[in-house]
């Protein structure tokens, strides 16, 4: 018995040892992908990690780079920032990849952006938003989303055109993304002459399920907008127990992030209906290939996407684009690439500039979206909008309490 | 004696040399993490192992440390070197709070308090965003890309924190240390005065551990609290290093450090890649069962036991 | 003033459910003089159980208690007995190395659960998640409204059996004075090891009864294993009725504290709060009670 | 400063309470450079408690404590120490896990101040206390004479002028005993005065010059050992538990 056992433990072993790598190893262009794959931000770290795959096959199946297969290389940061960089070590040091990709939560986002610099490898972020990444002059960091202080500059129209509140108060999860546009939206709202009554912020995990105390703040507070950063659960949360508790405001806005994704509609279920989110994003905007996307997003894996898996897929086809153009593949060539691009894509128009404290960062639009039916619409700006919008909201009908 | 300097002399020498016969960045990186973990290591073993006073707030110092290191660079812009001289004193100035707070309980309670101030630290470095960036942590650029700078200068610090719990374990300190541990109302009586030594106890062990903390911020070039202040990875991690070397030995913490650190990274790296992906999936738990059979029976470290190691060793022939 | 009310209940709910996880830590700590740092850890295994339950068998949470209880107990009796009990005889230089097991333990569980299920965050959506009730303009959260119902009888229970029984007066008399209990022909070593199954049992009922509120990941345990210190220290270590003192001490304590001092200052209020009176009333509450 | 008229020790009206229950009240004695004072009492009326406020291991309620002609209330245990009042615990408390060279050594750091000094000295003291023989030892090895002797030898490495020495014959077998009264007579007559407490009359009779009796914490009698034997109170005191 011991012996046979001892066999199998060499022979795995042994097996997993000999086996060969990806068959392609060899003539593949590596690119180092980190998401957060396990943890509380799976469920954004699932929908890019599709996005790109998706993006992977179709670029391979026209061809590759140069002849080569594009190879993606995904790590799991599991949300947590120190795990970011040791995973972007391993991808620098030990699987050499010529360039990285990905970066979801602000905060590990910005702790990887550290170790791409320092080892001088090319990281083009997708969705990290913080301000401070791309404001260290970081040469090579270089970032497709707009920053999270940009986030709510398609929403100031809205407001100002359609809602006009009085005053607001501002709920966010306290990370660095949600601290930042927290901040940021405050300035906007004091630019736009709106009354803050209250900013409060609430760790973003498990500390975090206990909210009637705020949210019964918030309705002594008696806003007319209630502005949310958060990611999925707490957006979840936050939206029950303000039907629980009949909170009405004259509106409630997300700040993108959980706002928007297909579970959070899902989850919250009556209590997501109206609620209104910024978005970067939606697929009925006239971009070319915005609704090939997603149609093909829905019909390959049997569900909705949105602006995070978007961001996803474009970065994979500025990646080719930048592959394809740099004279070689060391690092300075791809780097120089990356400064030079300006193309298309399904995000929008992809081009880094600097600005301000900035460096190569692309701007972009942004616009807002409603839940309608279980739906996520865009309403606004108003010449593009799929939908108009609903409002003023008769909250209490909505959530089925007449 | 003359042996002992000999035996240090030689591994000096190893120690020195190593770095240039390993290349691989990879094992330089492990070598520097057991180095700082040599002295934060001794220094849990100089309050706890040495003076009795079971702390499980060591990340207190570290955190301390690394921070002062990290926000000098990041809110003043001075190198994070200049942090390193200062970080040891930080540590002394928090460690002296914590003593002045936590000495006022005994045994497990006293445990118990710097579990407390622990997290209570960790929450300031989250919640004074000012100061500590918060949750975002501070993100620098390494000064050297080189891991050899690192080496030696973690060599320099665990070299220098050995000689120093060497040479305060053999002067009166050293005696009046023990003393408290066996029996701090008899050693009251006998004019030590308790509460000074464990506090000077305190401020040693809090200074080198600090110094590692600041070593650590320039080393990693990030930090988070979560990470330095952490207390499974840092207090925890302290007193299994000393544990599983040898409490109240002056080289204990020292083998203690090698051990854990490469125990850990041969399950993080999957056996070196030898072994399927879930092995390193679950170095977290090795360490955990680390915890337990090093208690269960080795609970006077390798180097404590190791007259018990030898016999086994020994008899299975 | 409504705040202020709507504060105060959100303290007490959570503090009934607080007591349950600290009366459990307290007969541990009391019987053995240690301080269990797995118990959060414990808690986390019954809130997997309940969740494999809900998930697989479509059993209730408030029915998994039942399951979880059960086996959350020979855990803990397997735990005494295996791994805490052999440490009495080993003599060591640290006298806290039955503290620095239960630190070993609570990394096992948390990383064993965390290979089985990944550290994604699962929830248990019942159809009284989210729903609240209203009481003279206060609102009560159903789920934790239940929660605190389920504590409270448990706590009753948990009294019957520790006055009337041989068994639990054994283990009360062993938790107040241990070297009277085993002059009076306690066995102890029987004792310590009914007493953590029966303790992580306590703090089983309190996983399953958070579960519908709380969403459940790998190192959630950690977070209430503090919690469960300081609930003992506050309520007196060895005192049941400490405990419940200090549960809701510690419940509205940090209620008050997320509402007038901010959400992110939460938890650093009850842990002040554990200093403070670790410092200035050694014995915790049950000092002032003299029960 | 010490002048011919001030008092070599002097505890005036001390007291202590408990809770609100009072162990000790009003207790006064003055003993004399040389001397050895006995301290008796039955089991529980105050004794240990006595010497626990002389070294300040709990502060006074009341009353004061001279020490060649200063008051030594509020000082901290370590500060007496230092000043030449050492003691020995009734349970002994060996330092365990240091051998009985270093535990003696611990001790004499209290006047030395490098290791060699502190060597010498301990060895010296172990040389007058008949201990050399097992200085290698672990002091846990030692067997309960051996113990007590050690708790000896180490209060007498702090050099005390004043010696407390608690119960450090109770537990002998004769021949130990004898050994222990030696060695007390030995230490008086190198200038040590001492406090003794303790429960063998026929030890403490035989070597104190004078003797102070105490009962439910108040004093019943002081005088010569011939004095205080026939003393009434005090035969009464101990008649109940001898007898018991």
């Amino acid at each position: 018995m011991t012996s046979f056992l001892q066999i199998l433990l060499v022979g795995v072993a042994l097996a997993t040892f000999l086996a060969p790598g990806p068959a392609t190893a060899q003539d593949a262009i590596k690119v180092g992908i980190v998401l957060p794959l396990t943890g509380d931000q799976a469920k954004f770290g699932e929908i890019e990690k599709l996005s790109f795959y998706l993006a992977l096959e179709e670029i391979n199946a026209a061809g590759g780079i140069k002849g080569k297969k594009l190879q993606f290389l995904f790590a799991d940061d599991t949300g947590n920032p120190e795990v970011g960089r040791t995973v972007m070590e391993k991808l620098i040091k030990k699987d050499k990849v010529v360039m990285l990709g990905g970066g979801y939560a602000s905060a590990v986002t910005y702790a990887m952006a550290g170790v791409a610099q320092q080892n001088r490898i090319p990281f083009l972020i997708n969705t990290g938003s913080a301000d401070v990444i791309t404001e260290k002059g970081y040469d090579y960091i270089f970032r497709l989303n707009p920053t999270v202080s940009d986030y709510t500059s398609g929403l100031e129209s809205f407001l100002t055109a359609v809602v006009k509140p009085k005053n607001v108060v501002i709920l966010h999860e306290s990370s660095l993304f949600g601290a930042e546009g927290a901040k940021a939206f405050k300035n906007t709202c004091e630019k736009l002459g709106i009354k803050v009554l209250m900013v409060e912020g609430y760790e973003g995990w498990f500390r975090a399920f206990d909210f009637q105390p705020l949210l019964m703040r918030v309705k002594q507070a008696n806003p007319d907008l209630v502005y949310m950063i958060s990611y999925l659960r707490d957006a979840t949360l936050l939206m029950q127990l303000a039907r629980e508790m009949k909170l009405t405001p004259k509106l409630f806005v997300g700040g993108a992030a959980g706002f928007t994704l297909p579970e959070f509609a899902q989850e919250a279920g009556k209590a997501a209906e109206k609620v209104i989110s910024v978005t970067l994003w939606h697929q009925s905007l006239p971009i070319p290939g915005a609704r090939e996307y997603f149609d093909k997003f829905k019909a390959t894996y049997q569900r909705d996407t949105e602006y995070h898996g978007a961001e996803a897929y474009a970065a994979a086809y500025v990646m080719t684009d930048v592959l394809k153009r740099a004279k070689s593949l060391a690092p300075e060539d791809i780097k120089q690439a990356l400064k030079e691009t300006d193309m298309q894509t399904v995000f929008g128009p992809v081009k880094f500039v600097s600005y301000g404290k900035m460096t190569n960062q692309n701007r972009l639009n942004t616009y807002v979206v409603q839940w309608q039916e279980g739906k996520l619409r865009l309403i606004w700006p108003a010449d593009l909008a799929q939908a108009k919008y609903v409002y003023p909201v008769d909250w209490l009908k909505e959530w089925g309490f007449k | 004696m003359k042996r002992n300097q000999v035996i240090s002399a030689i591994i000096a020498v190893v120690f020195i040399i190593l770095p240039l016969v390993v290349t691989s960045d990879y094992y330089r990186h492990l070598a520097i993490l057991a180095l700082m973990w040599v002295v934060i290591g001794g220094s849990w073993n100089l309050l706890a192992g040495y003076t009795g006073q079971i702390s499980f707030g060591h990340a207190i110092f570290f955190g301390t440390g690394a921070y002062t290191a990290g926000i000098l660079a990041d809110k003043l812009g001075t190198s994070a070197w200049l942090g390193m001289a200062l970080g040891g004193f930080t540590a002394v100035l928090a460690g002296l709070v914590i003593g002045f707070i936590c000495f006022r309980l005994r045994g497990p309670y006293f445990a118990l308090a710097t579990i407390a101030a622990g997290e209570i630290c960790r929450l300031i470095a989250v919640n004074w965003e000012s100061l500590t960036n918060g949750m975002v942590g501070v993100l620098l650029i390494q000064t050297f890309r080189s891991k050899l700078p690192y080496y030696y200068v973690a060599l320099a610090l665990a070299a220098a924190s050995l000689l120093v719990f060497n040479l305060v374990m053999k002067s009166k300190w050293g005696f009046y240390f023990v003393s408290i541990r066996e029996d701090q109302d008899a050693a009251e009586s006998l004019g030590i005065n308790a509460a000074l030594y464990k506090n000077l106890s305190l401020a040693i062990s809090a200074f080198f551990t600090g110094t590692a903390g600041a070593f650590y911020m320039n080393y990693m070039a990030f930090i988070d609290p979560e990470v330095v202040f952490s207390l499974p990875y840092i207090s925890i991690m302290a007193i299994l290093v000393a544990i599983i070397g040898g409490v109240a030995t002056i080289w204990g913490p020292a083998v203690g450090a090698l051990i854990m650190v490469g125990i850990q990274e041969t399950f993080r790296s999957a056996i070196f890649g030898l072994a399927p992906k879930w092995v390193s999936q679950s170095h977290a738990l090795v360490f955990g069962l680390m915890v337990i059979f090093v208690i269960l029976y080795l609970a006077n470290g390798v180097v404590g036991d190791w007259p018990k190691i030898k016999r086994l060793v020994v008899r299975s022939r | 003033m409504t705040v202020f009310f709507q504060t105060l209940v959100s303290g007490i709910l959570i503090g009934g459910i607080y007591a349950l996880i600290g009366m459990g830590m307290t007969l541990i700590m009391g019987v053995m003089g240690i301080i269990n740092l797995a118990h959060g850890q414990l808690m986390m295994v019954a809130m997997y159980i309940t969740f494999v339950a809900y998930t697989f068998f479509h059993l209730d949470p408030y029915l998994s208690l039942f399951v979880a209880m059960p086996c959350l107990f020979f855990l803990g009796v397997a735990i005494q007995k295996f791994l805490l009990n052999p440490l009495m005889e080993v003599e060591t230089i640290i006298p806290q190395n039955q503290v620095l097991m239960t630190v070993g333990i609570a990394i096992v569980l948390t990383e064993i659960a965390r290979f089985i299920f990944s550290s994604t965050y699962r929830s248990v959506t019942t159809s009284y998640t989210g729903k609240v009730f209203f009481l003279g303009g206060i609102s009560f959260n159903v789920a934790m409204t239940v929660a605190f119902l389920f504590a409270v009888t448990l706590t009753i229970v948990l009294f019957w059996f520790l006055l009337k029984t041989d068994l639990g007066r054994s283990i009360r008399a062993t938790a107040q004075d241990k070297e009277a209990a085993i002059l009076m022909g306690v066995n102890s070593r029987r004792i310590t090891i009914i007493t953590y199954g029966l303790g992580a049992a306590l703090v089983a009922s309190a996983g399953s009864l958070l579960i519908p509120i709380f969403y459940l990941f790998p190192d959630i345990g950690r977070p209430f294993t503090t919690k469960a210190f300081v609930i003992t220290i506050l309520g007196g270590m060895g005192s049941t009725v400490g405990a419940i003192f200090g549960g809701l001490t510690l419940g509205i304590a940090e209620s008050m504290g997320a509402t007038y001092i901010g959400m992110s200052y939460k938890e650093m209020v009850g842990l002040i709060i554990f200093l403070l009176v670790l410092i200035f009333l050694p014995g915790g509450l049950k000092r002032l009670t003299k029960v | 400063m010490v002048g011919a008229s001030m008092a070599f020790f002097e505890a005036q009206e001390i007291g202590k309470t408990f809770g609100g229950l009072k162990a000790l009240s009003d207790v006064s004695f003055t003993v004399n450079q040389g001397e050895i004072f006995g301290l008796i009492g039955p089991n529980g009326a105050g004794k240990t408690t006595i010497f626990n406020l002389i070294n300040h291991y709990y502060p006074l309620t009341s009353g004061d404590i001279l020490f060649k002609g200063k008051s030594i209330k509020g000082m901290k245990t370590y500060q007496i120490c230092h000043l030449g009042i050492g003691r020995t615990f009734q349970v002994v408390k060996p330092l365990k896990r240091l051998t009985v060279l270093e535990n003696v050594m611990a001790s004499a750091f209290c006047r030395v101040n490098t290791f060699k000094e502190a060597r010498e000295l301990a060895l010296d003291t172990l040389e007058f206390c008949n201990l050399m023989s097992e200085k290698e030892k672990p002091a846990k090895s030692l067997p309960i004479a051996g113990r007590k002797r050690l708790e000896i030898t180490r209060a007498l490495a702090t050099q005390p002028e004043l010696l407390l020495l608690d119960e450090t014959a109770a537990g002998l077998n004769p021949a130990e005993l004898d050994e222990a009264i030696e060695l007390i007579l030995k230490m008086r007559d190198k200038g040590v005065t001492i406090i003794i407490i303790e429960h063998l009359m026929k030890v403490i009779m035989t070597i104190s010059d004078r003797i102070h009796c105490i009962n439910y914490g108040r004093t019943i009698a002081e005088g010569t050992p011939a004095e205080v034997a026939n003393n009434p109170e005090v035969i009464e005191a101990y008649l109940g538990e001898s007898y018991a």
